[in-house]
């Protein structure tokens, strides 16, 4: 019969339509600015450096290995080596980032810097309202902007923090077992079971 | 038809024309609501009805290919999101599989498992967002557009809350996936695909017995068998045209052997028959959640033989396919033993479906031109590349 | 106290009629009447445009609009506030004139069938003998308005959007017309006034409205689905069209010009809805005759606030129709069905009172119902499809 | 007074509608003079003829001239004013047309028989008589039109055929 679909379509929008008011299933919309669905562990946005203790440059865990900023798809990191060492968290001396520049407006949030970092020095934020009115330099994250203390990493990634902190915690060990710190060369043969980490 | 207004066709055009009539040419997009992203077609009409339609596009390209033969192997694998961003995991996983075969890596079975319940999870991603754009271009005014997406934001908070982003998953890997499952994922998800049915049933409710739904999709934007198996149309497209060809069915790849569904077909060709086709493909694909998510077994995620760095496959080529939501997703790579692959290739479903766009426009009305195109079912980032 | 609430307005316009010069009460009295038309029906628009888009928000499982002000109430002084700072854009090429005058026709013209329509007792503001006539006269300069627009924007969507229109206005207007005779018929007046106190008794507390017999709610029916195809409203928006021809006759308008198209329109939904009310649902009468202590005026605007939540869930529940299939349906369906309605309704009013004319009146109507919607259906080849499964 | 705006409104619609050079305008001209003559009637009383002239001419004729008008034309506008070649003839019949209508009309019973009050012609008496007295003229004048509607929809669908 003529007009049997378009009563059943009514219905259904009738239903929908009285639904609204009684379940939460049929008003699907968060008001957003107030209220605010929780981020999953796993959301990421823009990458971070995460530094140790409390001295937001001195801690920094990045050794300006440079590997991310080859990695990088969109290539939106720009990193200058140090010309002179420090000692890093297991006391070995390395170079740092005299500047380490991320471009969030050209960063496409892939995490792959993550991913190939030995260190564990650059990890993924999931902070996002981050919205300037200076498109160009507002937007170009300098080291210090970058740095964030470990604790805020705990905080965002309590899983795979605790899982990075067990592991660094177990290369120090392994390093302090070994030797007495000499000048070790090179630490890019970090086990490779990094890779599955997030 | 046409007026003092109107720029007065050119001769050919004239020619190409029935009768006397004079045709107005007009050109639909780039700026225009329904040609998802920017697509122009250049249409020339008599009276409403089409006589040419000339399919241009390139307005988004990116030079995908060239940027993946200067980048390392990995580093393409974010850019595969960005092809047809509506089912990033599919192409996340035809990349890896051609990049397996090339570089000859077994991807465990729970990483197979996994792969099959996020391809499976895209896929009804992609068809509630291709059935609910079809709608709104048949003029509905975004209801059922409106569920199609209440469903679909369901699905991509489990890709969210697994991979960490919506629709630019990012997920897989050279021989297996990234991360883990995390806690509670695998029952959230079950709980979804077990809502799924209902959701499909209140569409057809609403549309599919649709007296003007009916009218609008049956019968228009037929695609005939052999112009769809000459032109190489893949997926829901040629399905719907009546030819058995899915390559999950064909190749097999994966694991796709051990799931039991059916393949629906349909038989005119028609814009009805591609929405129907995609319906019952969503059902179809339930069954697969739910025969993978019963049988997900427990073990690694990676080849132990991957690589994250320095991931250098020996010289050779491979190409890998997958049946991605839009049809034949296919990676072609040539290997010179580098980081970065010497050749890289896409072969896009979007981009090969629709060239039949002219075929199965002519002779209908611009209504329906616009109809036929949303059940071609592309997205411009996988055209353009 | 109920007499004096039901005729409040009439007797507030005597009161301050009484205070002018003789000469020129007529002017007056029609000034007053136009003034209160307008002003109540460009607040219901305003009203109705929030309402609209808070509905359609429920009905696709969302709010809808609730930031300005409470609840979202204060939208459309929002709307009308940007629509009036916008830049006012007149294309290069269009032709100037024409194209200012359009909108304006167009609100003109959709405001003055108002003049017919009985919105309370005693409270329409001109009783005109030949009122029916009258709006249909008014609501056809619309098609004039839309083609003015349509042509002088200089642009090959909203000339196919201005031709898209014509055709389907001149082709439902045939329907609308016939399927208001049977109305006229039975009150036996083309006048509004008229035709609504015909239906103002009640048997026991069921009221005599033309909707409640086989022809008035066929009639009904028929009227509202060529008053929607009229109105250019959902399913029959292919003028605007959206998806396909973007806005259509009004592509090329921006700013205020572009609120009016949005005003006229909503305007002309309103009339084609109080014409309804007029023609088949009584009018003013209240629908129960226990319910006859309410003002005259608020049963009209209960109605009509009831139509147009009936006409936004249609919008929110369907597609669109085609061209040619809206033309099929015009000329194929609607016409032979207005027909069959008129001989049904005449059937009726030669048949005696009773159980008999029930039955014939619903079998005139049901049976060819049935028949024409089967071929239509059949002409088109739309059936309902099995597909088959490949392993 | 009213009659005179009317009237100024009417001819000025009708000067416009043949000396614009735009087709559409002058369309759009030709519809204020209807609205003034349905003005007219209905300065004169009649309101059913008055409605009628706006519902036919306005809402139908016109839109049917812009209708074949745009299906037929495809030129711009001319820009310079042109004349057609007989156009001293044509005057000519024209003004003889007009003095022979005024003489006629002047010299008729009408203009010397003073106006009567006449009881107000309601729709009612217009449908009775067209119903009793003029029910043949009705008929004819509707079978006439349903054959022309018919030998139009047979044309329209011969050249259809003939264009496939």
């Amino acid at each position: 019969m003529l007009g049997e679909g378009i009563l059943k379509g009514l219905a259904e929008t009738a239903r929908n339509f009285f639904g609204s008011f009684v379940s939460k299933e049929r008003l699907t919309t968060v008001q957003f600015p107030e209220e605010r669905l929780p981020q999953p562990e796993a959301a990421r946005n823009f990458p971070f450096l995460v530094y140790d203790g409390d001295d937001s440059q001195a801690g920094l865990r990045c050794v300006a290995c440079q590997i991310c900023e080859k990695e990088c798809p969109p290539k939106c990191i720009f990193i200058q080596k140090s010309s002179d060492k420090k000692p890093d968290y297991i006391g070995k001396q390395q170079f740092y980032p005299a500047v380490f520049n991320i471009d969030v407006s050209v960063c496409m949030s892939c995490q792959i810097c993550v991913e190939v970092c030995p260190f564990d020095a650059i990890e993924m934020d999931n902070a996002f309202e981050l919205s300037t009115t200076d498109r160009f330099r507002g937007l170009l994250w300098s080291r210090e902007q970058l740095a964030k203390p470990n604790s805020y990493f705990h905080n965002i990634h309590p899983a795979t923090a605790a899982e990075v902190d067990e592991r660094l915690a177990e290369a120090k060990a392994r390093a302090e077992a070994k030797a007495k710190p000499t000048v070790a060369a090179s630490t890019t043969s970090q086990p490779d079971s990094q890779t599955t980490t997030s | 038809m046409t007026t003092a207004p109107v720029k007065e066709a050119t001769h050919d055009e004239r020619a190409a024309g029935c009768g006397q009539d004079e045709l107005l040419e007009i050109a639909l997009g780039p700026h225009h609501p329904s040609t998802h992203g920017v697509f122009r077609m250049d249409v020339v009409l008599d009276g409403e009805r089409v006589v040419k339609l000339k399919p241009v596009f390139g307005y988004l390209h990116r030079n995908h290919e060239k940027i993946a033969e200067s980048a390392s192997y990995l580093a393409s694998m974010p850019y595969t999101d960005r092809l047809d961003y509506i089912c990033s995991l599919t192409n996340n996983w035809a990349y890896a599989l051609a990049v397996e075969k090339l570089a000859g890596l077994q991807v465990p079975e729970r990483a197979e498992y996994i792969r099959v319940i996020t391809a499976e999870l895209t896929r009804l991603v992609n068809h509630t967002a291709t059935i609910g754009f079809l709608t709104q271009e048949m003029g509905a005014s975004g209801t059922p557009l409106m569920y199609a997406f209440r469903e679909r934001e369901k699905i991509l908070d489990l890709f969210e809350s697994l991979t960490g982003s919506r629709m630019m998953c990012n997920y897989m890997r050279f021989g297996g996936c990234r991360v883990e499952l995390p806690a509670g994922w695998l029952e959230q998800t079950k709980k979804v695909v077990e809502e799924f049915p209902r959701f499909l049933d209140e569409y057809e409710q609403l549309l599919t017995g649709n007296e003007i739904f009916m009218a609008r999709a049956q019968g228009v934007g037929i695609l005939k068998k052999d112009l769809a198996i000459d032109a190489g149309v893949t997926g829901p497209m040629l399905r719907a045209s009546g030819v058995n060809y899915d390559i999950r069915k064909v190749d097999k790849y994966g694991i796709y052997d051990r799931f039991d569904f059916k393949i629906p077909l349909g038989e005119h060709g028609d814009v009805y028959d591609r929405y129907m086709v995609r319906m019952l493909e969503m059902r179809e694909s339930l069954k697969i959640l739910h025969q993978a998510l019963r049988d997900l077994p427990q073990g690694p995620l990676m080849d132990p033989k991957a690589k994250i760095r320095g991931f250098r496959p020996k010289p050779g080529e491979a190409y890998g396919r997958i049946e991605a939501p839009k049809g034949e997703l296919g990676f072609y790579l040539i290997s010179d033993g580098s980081p970065n692959p010497y050749r890289y290739r896409v072969r896009p479903p979007s981009l090969i479906n629709l060239t039949v766009l002219e075929d199965m426009c002519r002779g209908y009305s611009i209504a329906d031109t616009i109809v036929i195109f949303g059940t071609v079912d592309i997205v411009l980032g996988e055209v353009d590349r | 106290m109920t007499e004096t609430m039901d005729q409040i307005f009439v007797l507030l316009k005597h009161r301050i009629l009484a205070h002018s010069p003789v000469s020129v009460q007529p002017i007056f009295s029609a000034a007053l009447s136009a003034i209160a038309i307008l002003v109540v029906f460009a607040t219901l628009f305003a009203l109705t445009t929030i309402l609209e888009r808070k509905g359609l928000g429920r009905f696709q499982n969302r709010y809808g609009p609730n930031r300005v002000g409470p609840f979202g109430l204060l939208q459309p002084l929002a709307d009308g506030l940007k629509s009036l700072t916008k830049e006012d854009i007149v294309p290069h090429s269009a032709d100037g004139v024409v194209h200012m005058l359009a909108p304006i026709v167009l609100v003109v013209a959709a405001f003055l069938g108002y003049a017919v329509l009985p919105l309370g007792r005693n409270m329409t503001a001109i009783n005109l003998d030949a009122g029916l006539l009258y709006f249909f006269a008014a609501s056809s300069v619309v098609e004039l308005a839309i083609f003015m627009a349509g042509w002088s924007s200089r642009n090959k969507y909203s000339l196919l959007g201005a031709m898209r229109a014509i055709a389907q206005m001149i082709s439902y207007e045939v329907p609308l017309i016939l399927s208001t005779i049977t109305a006229v018929m039975a009150a036996g007046s083309l006048s509004t006034g008229a035709i609504v106190e015909s239906q103002t008794g009640y048997s026991g507390i069921w009221p005599h409205w033309f909707v409640f017999t086989p022809w008035g709610f066929a009639g009904f029916v028929l009227f509202m689905i060529a008053g929607i195809a009229e109105s250019n409203r959902s399913p029959f928006d292919l003028p605007e069209g959206e998806s396909e021809i973007i806005a259509g006759y009004f592509v090329e308008y921006s700013g205020f010009k572009f609120a009016l198209f949005f005003l006229g329109e909503y305007i002309g939904m309103f009339a084609i809805c109080g014409l309804a009310i007029t023609l088949f649902l009584g009018g003013w009468a209240a629908p129960f005759s226990f319910l006859t202590w309410a003002p005259s005026y608020f049963w009209f605007f209960a109605k009509l606030l009831v139509l147009i939540a009936m006409l936004i869930w249609v919008r929110a529940t369907l597609p669109r129709l085609r061209m040619d299939q809206l033309m099929n349906f015009a000329w194929k369906f609607m016409l032979p069905m207005a027909l069959i309605n008129l001989f049904a309704a005449s059937t009726w009013h030669f048949t005696p009172p009773g159980a008999i004319r029930w039955i014939v009146g619903t079998i005139l109507i049901a049976v060819p119902y049935l028949l024409l919607g089967r071929g239509l259906m059949q002409s088109n080849k739309l059936e309902k499809r099995t597909y088959r499964f490949a392993d | 007074m009213s009659f005179a705006i009317i009237a100024v409104f009417t001819v000025a619609g009708a000067l416009a509608a043949m000396t614009l050079r735009n087709l559409v305008h002058c369309v759009l001209a030709l519809v204020v003079a209807f609205t003034g003559l349905a003005g007219l009637y209905l300065q004169l009383g009649a309101q059913f003829v008055g409605f009628a002239q706006i519902l036919v001419y306005v809402g139908a004729v016109a839109i049917l001239i812009v209708f074949a008008m745009l299906l037929t034309q495809s030129h711009e506008p001319l820009a310079h004013l042109t004349v057609a070649p007989g156009w001293v003839t044509s005057s000519l019949v024209a003004v003889a047309v007009f003095v022979i209508l005024a003489w006629s009309i002047r010299s008729s019973a009408v203009g010397a028989r003073s106006i009567q009050p006449r009881p107000e012609i309601t729709v009612r008496n217009i449908g009775d008589s067209l119903m009793s007295q003029f029910v043949v003229p009705l008929e004819v004048t509707g079978l006439l039109l349903t054959a022309a509607l018919v030998g139009a929809v047979t044309i329209a669908m011969r050249e259809q055929r003939m264009n496939r």
